[in-house]
């Protein structure tokens, strides 16, 4: 009888450190690229209790599945959008550290 | 439901004297900018007919026994009840006329002093016309707010643009402490209403002023939306201590725009209580009565004793309007025939009076482009006539029996005294002082031998022309007129004070 | 010969092995992701925190997601986000990597909304089911019942979604040619 | 299915029109005006079908879309604001050299998304509806491309927008991992049912979600990407941004917390309270203290928000006008808000100028027309009557009052907010008219466009100040459904 994998909330805990994590990454990060990356850490991380959700609670069952094939689309627009951006301004500043554009802060 | 009722030949006259003023500034919006005479005639033209539309209106105040005997109403925003709705009594008739009398005295006294973006001045005069008497006239709550916050930006652009050199720190300062005040009476307003709509079901009639008058017991909503209204009123009227506007504003206001300050404006706050903030909530006015007449007396006696030590002349009229003003409040706080009456006379005495001796500052102003009393002296030597005309307003201002500046200062001591005497004692005896006191200021600037200052002068210091003769003139007609005969004006806002003191009483009563 | 139901020695079952080896391999990989100063090798670690996801989707019987998740994720966001930052690095930015100054309150934020994470949904009444082992494998016709019924919706505007990215996406990366609005011929228009 | 097509027509209708945009700029490439002129038709067929729509609630595609008068009411501001900033935008990007048709056709989409959002009946449509708007904002505001500023707020407006989505996101996963669904009537109904005792998740759902939602509404301490998104972006563009994803935001801030989450309304209202409390004032007392134009307006923004916040505490605490309020405030809020950027567009005739106050100084000689407008949404934006703003405030105001409790002290914060907004409102106003002119002037260009947007702008302020009752009247009729 399994003690973990068969119950829901592993799944979950396991969903919400990995969300914290990439929280952590988003706050503590000066480069783009690396808080961008933070950001699909807690998409994933939503992804993951989407589909854990989804496979354990009867009345979501298939939902899960379907709600996180949405997400992932999702983040793949928002990824293509935000690193254009990245480029865009890379091309502009040379820097892909974020703290260094305060141009307008002067 | 456009109900157009008891017009003049089948004219709704309340809405055409309202409106023609904003006609007449859309209409010199047009005029080309480089004819600065045609605008200024235009504008004197639109102004005056306004006041001969007032006038006709005057007989209709006095034929009908009703409270309003003028009213329109249509709807507006049918949604709330808000309805477009105008009506005029003794009270606001009175009123009316003096705004337009002063308008088109204070476009006249504009000829000469304002040169620059002559268009843009006349047309912030017409609409700032249109927002005074759309206040005096408003009967729907939502209307009134409107029409008061309308009087606020020509207002803040006369002062601003055509004001002196420290003008844009009075305005901003005239704007915050008029915002404040009128903001919270929105939402008093708003709650009001709503309590209405509650009690009722139904938005109908909860913006209606008529509507409203005694309906409102709740003794919560009547203290907090009172509180609100009289802040909002305190600020115009001004009472102390929410008067630090009024100098600053006072001495950087072009000459008309001081007139009309002192004229009209300052009269929205003491019309608000007679006509809103009282009769809507009896009970809250008469648990306030004590703190506002300590503030009036408070008024009367600070704004004399700061008059006193002023240097520069408009800001010394400045102050002692604020103790003018306290009359006023005074009087209205007596609830009784006598305060009242001599409170609705004072206002349109001191709108006479000072809107005057505004007028002579400014026309001293334009020879000497000074203000400093310490540097005048044995003025009437070189212009008598303007000496004996700012003798005349400054007799009338200190309330000289005979002149009408007498009367009401005289009825709202009566009516202060009966309700406590040791109050009214305290304001007769400051003002006398005071009185004397600014009197041997005019000995100081008027008589005697002629200063270096205004020697050097020379031929610029002519005497009064004839244009400004006639701006001076209608006022001085009316002070001597309203002097002789007080009963004039009380007889006819009579029916008006007898529905406040109703109102008024409403809250014991119940 | 069959495996035994639990691992030997220490009683826990292949199952919970499993996920317990796929959880702290993408515990493990992305606090590599945040905390490590080569950003390359973060981009690489990020790829395999999702691979060890992919896993997990497996475990749950969601195969398609988990092809999904390869194909998506790891071969076009993670290879995407790699081009970019091969793109660029340059001698302009430092390739170790720094921290912002506030790091320190944000690992303490970040500790503490894990452990509320961990205590409100560990502890919460999920009303779930709970399995023998792993989960039956979901068929793909419940999610694509779904996904063509009450998200279909959804699952059309995201198309439109993803359409839009990509104009944008072309219009801001690109350089123009020369001689076209937006050409690159006057450095000092902007 | 036929019927379905019918009721999202108005999605088909701008998304087509999105594309047809763009194919128009293949056929004839570099007209400047070409993919304008086609997507304000395509946008007028939008408003007629939405028009058609207005009369009852439709729903279609299992209950996923949700059309009537909402929708109507919503699509058509979402037109007019559209419309309006592809009239004033086209001549400022071209004079920096940018194309208008990928700006246009961006543009659609958001409002394909504002629509979806607006329609939305369940999470996850409204999630995907959310992204469709906030998307196309990421490319809007680093449309500028050249431009280190644009791009630098574009990054930041991401980086801040998606992270903002994710943890929205999981909030809106919690929320329907708990309830077992996404339907917002059915998690409405499956909160109420679970009494009042809060789940462990659906007490972190919240807190997810109010953050969420706080950080895409800009509402304090949530707000510091927005000054640097709006300053960076092309004047027009930042006009839009403070207007369109915003106005969107509050229709998923209606859609999530006073339909799904009504239920927890009690523990919901002292957050949003405080948030709009700190809002209004931090924006207000920071809008104090900027000299350039673009950022205080920014700021000011912030403000706006915490006045609208007001409106959905209102509703929280029953009072259906809170909706009716913001509804209102969101049309008098566009109108002016775009038109006080299409007024700074215009003064920013020469590429790469920024506008501080003291270069607006004596603009009422030079250009009279052009800086009475301004003084009219500026006197809107404060609320001094007869504007459109105005009436906002006081609608917001009134439902306040209406509904007593928190949002009535809510109420006296507004007003005394609206004071200290004046300050720095009329303080533009103050270097317009009563300042002598600035030794190195503005440029000021007004291509025929930007001009009717101004006017569009400005009569919809006037109009809506003197004769609101009509759209009150949308508004009643809007949330009836």
């Amino acid at each position: 009888m399994s003690q973990i994998a068969g119950h829901l909330e592993p799944y979950l805990v396991l969903a919400g450190i990995l969300f914290s994590i990439g929280a952590f990454g988003f706050l503590a990060r000066r480069n783009a690229i690396s808080m961008l990356m933070s950001i699909e850490l807690m998409l994933n991380a939503v992804n993951l209790s989407a589909v854990a959700l989804g496979v354990f609670i009867p009345a979501l069952v298939g939902q899960g599945i379907a709600f996180a094939l949405l997400i992932i689309a999702v983040a793949a627009a928002e990824a293509t959008v935000g690193l254009a951006i990245v480029i865009a301004i890379y091309r502009n500043r040379k820097t892909p550290l974020v703290d260094e554009y305060d141009t307008m802060r002067q | 439901m456009s109900d157009l009722t008891q017009l003049i030949g089948g004219l709704p006259i309340l809405s055409m004297i309202t409106l023609l003023p904003f006609v007449g500034a859309l209409l010199i919006a047009l005029l080309p900018s480089s004819r600065p005479s045609l605008i200024r005639v235009a504008a004197l033209a639109v102004s005056f007919i306004t006041f001969v539309l007032s006038l006709l209106m005057l007989p209709g105040i006095r034929e009908f026994s009703s409270e309003f005997a003028f009213s329109e109403q249509i709807s507006w925003i049918p949604s709330f009840g808000i309805t477009y709705h105008l009506g005029v009594d003794g009270l606001s008739g009175a009123l009316v006329v003096l705004t337009t009398l002063l308008s088109w005295i204070c476009i006249l006294a504009s000829f000469g002093p304002i040169q620059n973006r002559v268009k843009e001045y006349f047309i912030s005069f017409l609409i700032l016309e249109t927002g005074m008497l759309g206040v005096f006239l408003s009967l729907d709550l939502f209307l009134f707010y409107i029409f008061w916050e309308i009087v606020l930006v020509p207002m803040y652009l006369i002062i601003g643009i055509w004001g002196g050199a420290d003008r844009i720190y009075a305005t901003i300062k005239f704007v915050l402490y008029t915002l404040v005040g009128s903001l919270l009476m929105l939402v008093a307003i708003l709650a009001t209403a709503f309590s209405h709509q509650a009690a009722t079901g139904s938005w109908t009639g909860a913006f209606d002023l008529i509507a409203l008058r005694g309906t409102i017991t709740d003794p919560t909503l009547q203290a907090l939306a009172f509180g609100a209204f009289a802040l909002a009123f305190a600020i115009k009227v001004p009472m102390f201590p929410f008067h630090t506007w009024l100098p600053d504003a006072h001495v950087q206001a072009p000459t008309a725009g001081s007139v009309i300050l002192a004229g009209v404006l300052l009269k929205l706050g003491g019309y608000g209580f007679l006509r809103f903030a009282i009769p809507l909530f009896p009970q809250a006015a008469q648990d306030f009565a004590p703190l506002i007449i300590a503030l009036s007396v408070i008024a009367i006696i600070y704004g004399a004793i700061v008059a006193i030590v002023q240097t520069d002349l408009k800001k010394l009229i400045a102050y002692s309007s604020v103790s003018h003003m306290g009359f006023v409040t005074l009087g209205i706080f007596s609830f009784n025939q006598q305060g009242v009456d001599g409170a609705i006379l004072q206002m349109l005495n001191h709108g006479l009076i000072t809107s005057g001796l505004f007028l002579l500052v400014g026309i001293g102003y334009e020879r000497t482009h000074d203000r400093e009393i310490a540097k005048m002296g044995g003025w009437a030597s070189r212009t008598p006539v303007y000496a004996a005309l700012f003798g005349f307003f400054l007799f009338a201002s200190v309330g000289l029996p005979g002149l009408s500046g007498f009367a009401g200062e005289f009825l709202v001591l009566l009516g202060a005294f009966l309700v406590n005497p040791m109050v009214a004692g305290a304001a007769t005896l400051v003002m006398i002082l005071a009185a004397v006191y600014l009197l041997w200021m005019y000995q100081r600037i008027f008589t005697g031998p002629l200063s270096p200052f205004l020697k050097g002068l020379g031929s610029h210091l002519t005497d009064v022309t004839p244009i400004e003769i006639a701006t001076l003139a209608p006022l001085a007609a009316m002070i001597v007129a309203f002097g002789i005969l007080p009963s004039l004006l009380t007889n006819a806002f009579a029916t008006s004070v007898a529905q406040f003191l109703m109102y008024a009483s409403g809250g014991l009563i119940q | 010969m069959p495996l035994p139901d639990t691992l030997p020695l220490i009683g826990i079952t292949w199952a919970d092995a499993l996920f317990m080896m796929l959880g702290g391999v993408t515990i493990a990989a992305s606090l590599f992701v945040v905390l490590g100063r080569d950003i390359i090798r973060n981009g690489l670690m990020l790829i395999l925190a999702l691979g060890a996801l992919a896993g997990i989707y497996v475990m749950l019987g969601a195969a398609i997601l988990a092809g999904a998740q390869v194909l998506v994720y790891i071969g076009a966001i993670s290879v995407l986000i790699l081009f970019a930052i091969m793109l660029t690095q340059s001698k302009a930015a430092p390739a170790k990597l720094t921290f912002q100054s506030q790091a320190l309150p944000a690992a303490l934020i970040a500790s503490l909304l894990a452990i509320i994470f961990a205590i409100t949904l560990g502890t919460n009444d999920w009303k779930a089911t709970v399995f023998a082992g792993t989960p039956a494998p979901q068929g793909t016709t419940s999610t694509a019942a779904e996904l063509f019924g009450p998200y279909l919706l959804a699952f059309e505007v995201v198309s439109v979604l993803i359409l839009a990215a990509v104009i944008g996406g072309i219009y801001l990366a690109a350089i123009p040619r020369a001689g076209q609005i937006g050409a690159e011929d006057d450095e000092e228009v902007r | 299915m036929s019927g379905d097509l019918l009721t999202i027509a108005p999605l088909i209708t701008v998304g087509l029109t999105a594309v047809a945009v763009l194919l128009s700029d293949g056929l004839t490439p570099n007209r400047r005006y070409a993919p304008i002129a086609v997507a304000l038709a395509g946008l007028g067929l939008t408003s007629w079908i939405l028009l058609q729509q207005s009369g009852g609630t439709v729903t279609a595609l299992s209950g996923a879309y949700i059309g009537g008068p909402f929708v109507a009411y919503l699509g058509l501001l979402g037109s007019a604001v559209v419309a309006i900033t592809l009239l004033i935008s086209p001549d400022h990007l071209a004079a920096r050299r940018y194309p208008s048709a990928e700006f246009a056709a961006t543009l659609l989409f958001a409002l394909c998304g504002a629509i979806l959002v607006g329609a939305s009946g369940d999470l996850v449509t409204l999630f995907i509806g959310l992204e469709l708007m906030v998307i196309p904002g990421y490319i809007l505001a680093g449309y500028a491309k050249r431009d280190p500023l644009s791009t630098e707020g574009a990054v930041k407006y991401f980086l801040l927008g998606s992270f903002s989505s994710a943890i929205l996101l999981f909030g809106i996963v919690l929320l329907w991992g708990s309830t077992s669904t996404a339907s917002l009537t059915e998690i409405a109904t499956a909160l109420t049912a679970a009494g009042a005792g809060l789940q462990p998740a659906v007490a972190m759902a919240l807190a997810l979600i109010t953050t969420g939602v706080a950080f895409k509404i800009a509402a304090v301490p949530f707000h510091y990407w927005t000054p640097d998104a709006y300053q960076g972006s092309p004047t027009p563009i930042t006009g839009y941004l403070s207007v369109g994803p915003k106005i969107g935001a509050f229709v998923l801030m209606i859609k999530i917390f006073l339909i799904a989450l009504l239920p927890l309304a009690a523990s919901w209202i002292p957050v949003v309270a405080i948030l709009a409390t700190a809002t209004m004032t931090l924006g207000n007392l920071v809008a104090l203290t900027q000299s350039n134009v673009k950022r205080m307006l920014a700021y000011s923004s912030i403000a706006h928000t915490g006045y609208l916040m007001v409106g959905i505490v209102a509703a929280g605490e029953g009072e259906a006008s809170g909706i009716a309020g913001v509804l209102f405030y969101s049309v008098a809020y566009a109108l002016m808000n775009l038109g006080a950027f299409a007024f700074l567009t215009a003064v920013q005739g020469r590429p790469g100028a920024t506008v501080q106050l003291s270069d607006l100084a004596g603009l009422g000689r030079k250009h009279p027309m052009l800086a009475l407008l301004a003084a009219l949404f500026l006197l809107s934006l404060t609320g001094i009557p007869p504007t459109a703003g105005f009436f906002a405030k006081a609608y917001v105001i009134l439902s306040a009052v209406q509904a007593g409790g928190i949002a009535s002290v809510l109420a006296i914060v507004a007003v005394l907010n609206a004071a200290i907004a004046a300050f720095y409102y009329l303080r533009v106003v103050i270097y317009l008219f009563m300042r002598d002119p600035a030794e190195v002037e503005v440029q000021v260009a007004t291509a025929p466009l930007l001009r009717a947007g101004l006017v569009v702008a400005a009569a919809g302020t006037l109009l809506l100040g003197l004769l609101p009752g009509g759209l009150i009247e949308a508004v009643v009729k809007a949330i009836a459904s």
